[in-house]
């Protein structure tokens, strides 16, 4: 297991503890039939106050569990087999229900996808932001409401009062995820993971609804994990990236050396995937190789692999810091 | 018009239906009713459990079992018989019926609304001298135009009444004579030795005329209409209130001719489930409960506070065996349904012994019975003999119906059932719902059907001629026989008790040996009481009077 | 207005839909043999009457025609008359109606009352005993026959332990009924201020209602139970969840989102229980409208039925429409 | 008489993906039957309720001390003991072999009842969801059956049954045809529902693109994943006919006396409940409830299997321990 000093941030150096983090996480999920899949593969990951951390991977890598985890709030057949997560110094799993929930919404919020499911279908957005801030802030009824009117201003909803009495399914798309915004930062979180907010948007309604994100985090002095399959985003907003490839953490740079000189295979696969250049994509990639298992006890990215050598399929690769801030899980990292 | 007379309590027609359709009872071993148990028997109040209330007080159309208990309150006849003490029960009494050729019209009789009576010898006429001051409940006063008027409406309807004009054998409505205000004269076209046993039965109550020509219309000249829901008669109680399906409460006349009776308030509840009466009876909130179940009965001899009297009665209980068909137009088929069915286990199991084998063709308590016919044990060689006899040796495939209404029907034909696939007839059950089951029997269209009934008039020629003579309405059976239509003629006109007496017996003889029944049961009647109800008294009709009872305190 | 936009296109649906019950129930009903001018008459009835009857009954004509003849009537109020009991089919049921009312309303209540609690806690307890219970629970009072459930409560709380009144009705049979006027003994004895017959009507309702509500509550245990679990389940809950609501008002949020679920199999019950508490009835003598019907059916007294038939139809359509109006209340999405 | 608590409410929630090769699909049923059996024990005991009833029926005649349907007035309401383990009725017929004989009767009607509802009501249903928004002509066809549908299930069940029996004669053919009546619209709108959650899938589509006719694509890809609901139907209908059987006959509209059957036994039992024996109508209302239990048992297992989102559920409570 990587000691944790080997992924502390430099601009971090305070002793004090860290915003957040997770040490050694496994997840798993269980199935009737087939033996347990293993989603979360000892993560160990670090956020500190004032940071924004991208939390890139493709579909299926772990990121919303490893989100959801950090909610304390694993998905249903999943399980947290081992390891903890510690927020502001405080094992969350020691936490009860009620300190749980008295954190998660108030210094803990989670933007979310889609939204217009998630929204209950039953309350208009005004109760549905006040709920949150009468809750978790102490607010009377009318407060809440004035709370709220404060909110969807500051997500810049047309129309903000007429709104606060609209029911989600009322709501575009955009507006929807704006009133999501607004119910996770209303109680100005110390931290906010946002669950590719985006995904569902028009491109021009994303890069509104993202730079109004990171403006109300940044003005909050709030920190955040944004999960995202869109790896450009991270370069926009971020600080620091982590690559999340089949549950394990592959590499962890600032977004600057990462976009500069990232160094796991899969990174540059992502990458390359995200260029103009055809020649650069086919260079990276290959089809996966079916006759190699996908886990087990070489490198979990083995099949994809277009560097793999022998050892890649034989000995599992630890995460190796690569410097300051920098780390790899590879045997044979690119440029080293 | 038919049968009237014949309707016993729990199978007639349409209230039959309402305390029966499902087998749902419902007090269970029955105890105090706890919310009842207050409700004490007020002093001079007497509350009566009845399967229904009275449908229509018409008695021209109506003979169910409220019906028949309220025309005995509410109107009065011009004759009845005097009463004795049972013999097996010292503290009922019952009626004189036995036959005593010194009397007029051979009958013990006493006078009601007639004061005395003339019998011609030759049967020809029967004047009636009525009472003087009798009032009906409306005040007018008895005439011997209210008896004119009774039997022209039985004329003119032509329902019930109609039966009975026949039975009188009157040719027209002059046959009744209106001679002076207190004098009327019936004159039958042939001689009628019955025809003074025929004013008392229950259904030969006399009319206020004078109410009810008033209510009477232009479209409604008999007062049907008011008749059905009220009264007008000199009867010892009159009707202060019905509510169909609840109540019907009857209040004791203080101008009734014979004195205002002991009881003064009636209330005759429906209680359509026979357990229902039961728990009621036991825990106080009835006096009186009717027709109750063998098992029932049994349970309430052990109840303290109850007195449970079963005497035996005229009601009969038998199985229609069609004789327009097959096989049933083989007198040994018939013969053969008769020894096997096992009679003895019937009574003992489903009757409980509180009936006796129905050992003749009639009534056994009535005059002129002759028991000795009766053949008929369980024999089931005999019975296969005779089905080989009738050319059925493989036996035969057959279906019986029975009154849903009535719960002893049922058990005793799966009994039956099981007896006779011994001798390989093949019995299926027809249940049929109480509401329809008359009609059932009526359209004499069924080969095999249980019915339960008694003649009122303790007579053979009335009740052997209600049928067994072929052109009787009432000849379910479809049974005809010349000689036995020959002998009920003969019979109807004998003045001679003596030789009448035989005629009857010799049908008996025939009909017993052509068997087109068989021959059940002679169910007890049972009444059942608080032990502080006093005075009952047993009728053919198989009803109760008011008047009879008294209450302690 | 949406309201009355609802109303009415209920209305329209339900109308035909009235005509063709009444079709099904008239040609049916048509078919048992019997015939009511014999019925009505008796067994004295000449054949002359019975054809003089059968002329003024109509029954001589083709059926078509009486069945156009008996849907004139029924919308001026006329049901006919039932042999029976010789009185007009109105004012039969309007007396026996409200009893059967009287008990499937409490039934249904007490249902509820036991139902809705057991399913929320079922629903909640995830895989734990309570989840067990209530399985077994709705699978156990989906198993039991009424009638049965109603003789052996009878047998034990009336014969053996005496504490329950003779199941012979709605009234102690000493009391004299209330006067008319709702038709509800409850309601009836109240109004006239007669303490004793409310306390004799309340203890006979004790064991029907407890014989209803015990069956009845299964499949409404059931149906929360699985709405509730569902809803539990759902999106917006597990948004609510991170949004760090306290418990109960997330509770509150997925029971207020169960209710038009909940109110739909009440609707379908209770609509379904005005003529399946028949055996309950008749067990306890009741004397309702179920009672009425059936014994109309087995005695071939055809306008009982069809006239019962009505009612309830009636009575549906009175429900379905206070199911609208509760959806209307309940779901803003139905108010679009 | 528990009506609509006889409907799968969530069945709804099914998903199969179209189905793949025959004996694997068959296998993987095996085994995830196994699963379910493993991972709630409680189904188990609904398998086995049913299996003993059924082996009841068909051994009857040989296991039932007396003949069912012979009385013995020597013994009429003997209470349970040596001689009649569970006594004997008002006829003396024996009560334990009454009720061992009765499966044949309850359950065939039921079966029967419901296996015709499920053959008129699954096509149907499947038709007229498949019609549905088609061209007129089918889509007037599938508003006229569900019109019709609505018609008959507004009528109160109870009555509607007892007067078909009234019309029908009282037989076990008239029983038959009344559950069938009865139960046919719950097949239709189940089915209909399934029918027409499917047809908007994808793989639908692509076989009506290429081209199969209607029949072959109601046969070949909507019918296999939609009847996977019906089947879990199936199972708690059977239950519920079983007691509306019981009901009928209650009211004496169900089989001819002295068919052994639950209901009936219940209905005679009852009178002599009243003047203090128990046991003929106690123990017969036991044993139905135990079948109706078993087969409510049953339908929940299915329903189990056929639901991804309730077998992980089961899954884990298995494994969990």
């Amino acid at each position: 297991m990587q000691s944790q000093a080997d992924l502390m941030p430099p601009s971090s150096a305070s002793p004090s503890d860290p915003l957040l983090r997770v040490e050694g996480l496994h997840v798993s999920f269980r199935h009737p039939v087939d033996p347990p899949t293993e989603a979360l593969r000892g993560i160990d990951l670090t956020i500190e106050r004032g940071e924004m951390v991208g939390l890139v991977g493709e579909s299926g890598a772990g990121k919303t569990t490893l989100a959801r985890a950090i909610m304390g709030l694993v998905p249903q057949p999943g399980r947290i087999d081992a390891g903890t997560i510690s927020f502001r110094g405080q094992v969350m799993a020691d936490l009860g229900d009620d300190a749980l929930r008295a954190i998660r919404g108030r210094n803990l919020a989670m933007v979310i996808p889609n939204p217009r499911s998630e929204l209950n279908p039953v309350l208009t957005v005004g109760e549905q932001i006040g709920n949150v801030v009468r809750h978790h802030l102490g607010l009377g009824r009318s407060a809440a409401r004035a709370a709220a009117l404060d909110m969807l201003k500051a997500v810049s909803i047309p129309d903000p009062a007429r709104r606060l009495d609209a029911y989600p399914h009322e709501l575009s798309g955009g507006m929807a995820q704006r009133v999501v915004i607004a119910i996770a930062l209303a109680c100005s979180p110390a931290f906010v993971i946002s669950d590719d907010a985006t995904s569902g948007l028009d491109v021009t309604v994303q890069a509104q609804i993202l730079d109004l994100l990171r403006t109300l985090i940044r003005a909050k002095d709030s920190s955040a994990l944004f999960i995202t399959r869109d790896i450009a985003i991270t370069a926009h907003f971020c600080d620091r990236i982590v690559v999340l490839y089949a549950g394990e953490v592959v590499e962890v740079a600032t977004v600057d050396t990462f976009f500069d000189r990232p160094t796991h295979p899969y990174s540059l696969m992502l990458l390359a995937a995200f260029s103009h250049s055809a020649d650069l994509r086919r260079r990276w990639t290959v089809p996966p190789d079916e006759t190699l298992p996908g886990a087990g006890e070489g490198c979990v990215f083995a099949p994809r692999c277009v560097r793999r050598q022998p050892r890649c399929t034989s000995e599992h690769p630890a995460l190796r810091r690569l410097g300051d801030a920098r780390a790899v899980r590879c045997h044979f990292p690119v440029g080293i | 018009m038919q049968d009237s007379d014949l309707l016993f309590g729990a199978l007639s027609r349409r209230d039959a239906l309402r305390y029966a359709v499902l087998a749902t009872g419902s007090g269970l071993t029955a105890d105090l009713l706890r919310s009842t148990a207050a409700f004490a028997v007020t002093p001079g109040t007497l509350v009566v459990a009845a399967p229904g209330t009275p449908q229509s007080l018409d008695n021209e159309y109506d003979g169910s079992l409220g019906t028949i208990d309220a025309i005995g309150q509410l109107y009065d006849s011009l004759v009845a018989y005097r009463k004795i003490p049972d013999p097996k029960h010292p503290d009922v009494m019952r009626e004189d019926i036995v036959d005593n050729p010194s009397l007029p019209g051979d009958a013990d009789l006493e006078g009601r609304l007639a004061e005395s009576w003339d019998v011609a010898p030759d049967g020809l006429s029967l004047r009636m001298h009525l009472r003087k001051g009798v009032l009906s409940n409306w005040g007018n006063e008895l005439t011997a135009d209210d008896v004119k008027w009774t039997w022209d409406r039985k004329f003119a309807l032509n329902a019930i009444g109609g039966f009975q004009v026949g039975l009188m054998a009157l040719a027209t409505p002059d046959s009744v004579k209106v001679e002076d205000r207190y004098t009327v004269t019936f004159h039958p076209s042939q001689p009628n030795p019955i025809m003074l046993k025929i004013q008392t039965h229950r259904y030969a109550n006399i009319f206020d005329s004078v109410k009810c020509k008033q209510m009477a219309t232009a479209d409604d000249p008999w007062a049907r209409k008011f008749l059905e829901n009220d009264s007008a008669g000199f009867g010892p109680y009159r009707l202060a209130a019905i509510t169909r399906g609840q109540q019907a409460v009857f209040k004791a006349r203080a101008d009734y001719y014979l004195g205002k009776p002991a009881i003064d308030t009636v209330i005759y509840k429906e209680v359509p489930t026979s357990s229902a009466r039961v728990a009621l009876l036991q825990g106080g909130a009835v006096d009186i409960a009717q027709a109750l179940q063998p098992l029932e009965i049994k349970q309430l001899e052990k109840a303290p506070g109850v007195k449970v009297e079963t005497v035996a009665a005229s009601s009969m209980m038998w199985i229609i065996l069609n004789a327009k068909i097959a096989p049933f137009d083989k007198p040994e088929v018939r013969q053969a349904m008769n020894y096997a069915f096992p009679r003895a286990q019937v009574i003992a199991s489903i009757f409980q012994n509180i009936a006796s084998p129905l050992n003749g063709c009639m009534p056994n308590i009535y005059p002129g019975f002759n028991g000795t016919f009766d053949h008929y044990g369980y024999d089931l060689e005999k019975a296969k003999a005779l089905l080989l006899k009738a050319g059925l040796p493989d036996g035969f495939k057959m279906q019986i119906s029975y009154n849903a209404g009535d719960p002893v029907q049922e058990p005793i034909a799966i009994l039956f059932q099981t007896s006779l696939r011994k001798i390989g007839v093949e019995l299926t059950l027809h249940k049929v719902p109480a509401g329809t089951y008359f009609n059932e029997v009526s359209a004499r269209k069924q080969p095999m059907l249980f019915f339960v009934d008694a003649p009122w008039t303790a007579d053979p020629v009335f009740a052997l001629r209600l049928y067994f003579y072929s052109k009787s309405f009432v000849d379910y059976s479809n049974y005809a026989n010349p000689e036995v239509d020959k002998l009920i003629e003969a019979g109807a006109q004998m003045t001679d008790l003596g030789k009448r007496t035989e005629l009857m017996q010799k049908i008996q003889e025939i009909v017993m040996a052509d068997a087109p029944w068989v021959f059940v049961a002679s169910p007890n009647y049972t009444m059942a009481r608080r032990d502080t109800v006093r005075g009952f008294t047993y009728y053919t009709s198989n009803s109760i009077n008011f008047a009879d009872f008294s209450a302690q305190a | 207005m949406a309201l009355a936009r609802y109303i009415l296109r209920r209305l329209a649906f339900v109308l035909p839909q009235l005509v063709g019950i009444l079709m099904v129930s008239f040609f049916l009903v048509k078919l048992i043999p019997g015939d009511p001018a014999v019925l009505m008459l008796g067994p004295n009835a000449t054949p002359d009457a019975i054809d003089g009857l059968r002329r003024a009954l109509g029954l001589d004509q083709s059926l078509i025609r009486q069945f156009a003849v008996y849907i004139g009537h029924v919308f001026h109020g006329d049901l006919g008359t039932s042999w029976q009991s010789t009185r007009p089919v109105v004012s039969d049921l309007i007396e026996r109606f409200p009893a059967t009312l009287e008990l499937v309303t409490l039934g249904l209540s007490l249902a509820l009352l036991i139902g809705i609690p057991l399913g929320i806690a079922a629903a909640r307890a995830g895989r734990g005993p309570l989840r067990k219970i209530g399985e077994a629970y709705g699978l156990l009072a989906g198993a039991i026959p009424d009638f049965w459930l109603a003789l052996v409560l009878i047998y034990v709380f009336y014969s053996t332990l005496h504490v329950a009144p003779a199941p012979l009705g709605r009234l102690d049979i000493a009391l004299v009924a209330p006067p008319f006027v709702t038709g509800s003994l409850i309601l009836d004895s109240l109004l006239a201020g007669d303490l004793q017959a409310l306390g004799s009507a309340l203890a006979h309702l004790v064991l029907p209602v407890a014989t209803l509500g015990f069956i009845n509550a299964g499949p409404i245990l059931k149906m929360t139970q699985s709405t509730v679990g569902r809803i539990l389940a759902s999106d917006f809950i597990r948004y609510a969840e991170m949004c760090g609501l306290p418990r109960r008002v997330v509770m509150r949020q997925a029971i207020r989102a169960a209710l038009p679920s909940i109110v739909t199999i009440v609707s379908v019950l209770y609509g379904f229980l005005i003529g399946g508490a028949v055996l309950v009835e008749i067990v306890f003598s009741w004397g309702g409208a179920g009672q009425y019907a059936v014994q109309g059916v087995l005695n071939a007294d055809i306008n009982p039925v069809l006239g019962f038939v009505v009612f309830s139809a009636i009575f549906s359509l009175i429900v379905y429409l206070c199911v609208d109006l509760a959806y209307f209340l309940l779901d803003p999405r139905t108010r679009g | 008489m528990s009506g609509p608590s006889g409907t799968i409410v969530s069945a709804g929630g099914l998903s199969l993906p179209p189905r793949a090769g025959r004996r694997s699909r068959w296998r993987s049923r095996g085994s995830l039957f196994l699963l379910v059996l493993h991972g709630r024990p409680s189904f188990a005991l609904g398998y086995v309720i049913v299996t003993a009833v059924m082996t009841c029926a068909i051994l009857a005649p040989w296991i039932a001390p007396y003949d069912p349907v012979t009385a013995n007035p020597d013994v009429y309401l003997s209470p349970p003991g040596f001689s009649h383990w569970l006594g004997t009725d008002n006829t003396g017929m024996d009560i334990l072999s009454r009720i061992l004989f009765a499966p044949r009767t309850d359950l065939t009607i039921a079966v029967l009842g419901t296996a015709l509802s499920a053959m008129v009501g699954i096509p149907l249903g499947a038709i007229v969801g498949y019609y549905e928004g088609r061209s007129l002509a089918r889509r007037t066809f599938s508003v006229l059956v569900m019109r019709a549908a609505d018609v008959l299930q507004a009528f109160p069940v109870f009555v509607f049954a007892i007067a078909l029996v009234a019309v029908f004669g009282q037989s076990i053919i008239s029983v038959v045809v009344a559950i069938a009546f009865v139960n046919i619209p719950i097949y239709l709108r189940l089915m209909r529902s399934q029918v027409l959650s499917i047809r908007g899938m994808r793989y639908v589509d692509a076989a009506f693109v290429a081209g199969s006719s209607d029949f072959a694509i109601l046969r070949r890809h909507i019918l296999p994943n939609a009847i996977a609901a019906a089947l879990a139907q199936l199972s708690v209908n059977i239950g519920w006919s079983v007691l509306l059987t019981a009901g009928l006959s209650f009211v004496g509209a169900g089989v001819v006396a002295p068919t052994p059957e639950w209901g009936s036994m219940i209905a005679t039992g009852y009178q002599n409940v009243t003047t203090g024996q128990w046991w003929p109508s106690v123990f017969p209302g036991v044993a139905l409830g135990l079948t109706v239990f078993g087969f409510a048992l049953i339908g929940n297992s299915i329903e189990v299997m056929a639901d991804p989102a309730q077998l992980r559920l089961v899954g884990r409570a298995g494994k969990g321990g």
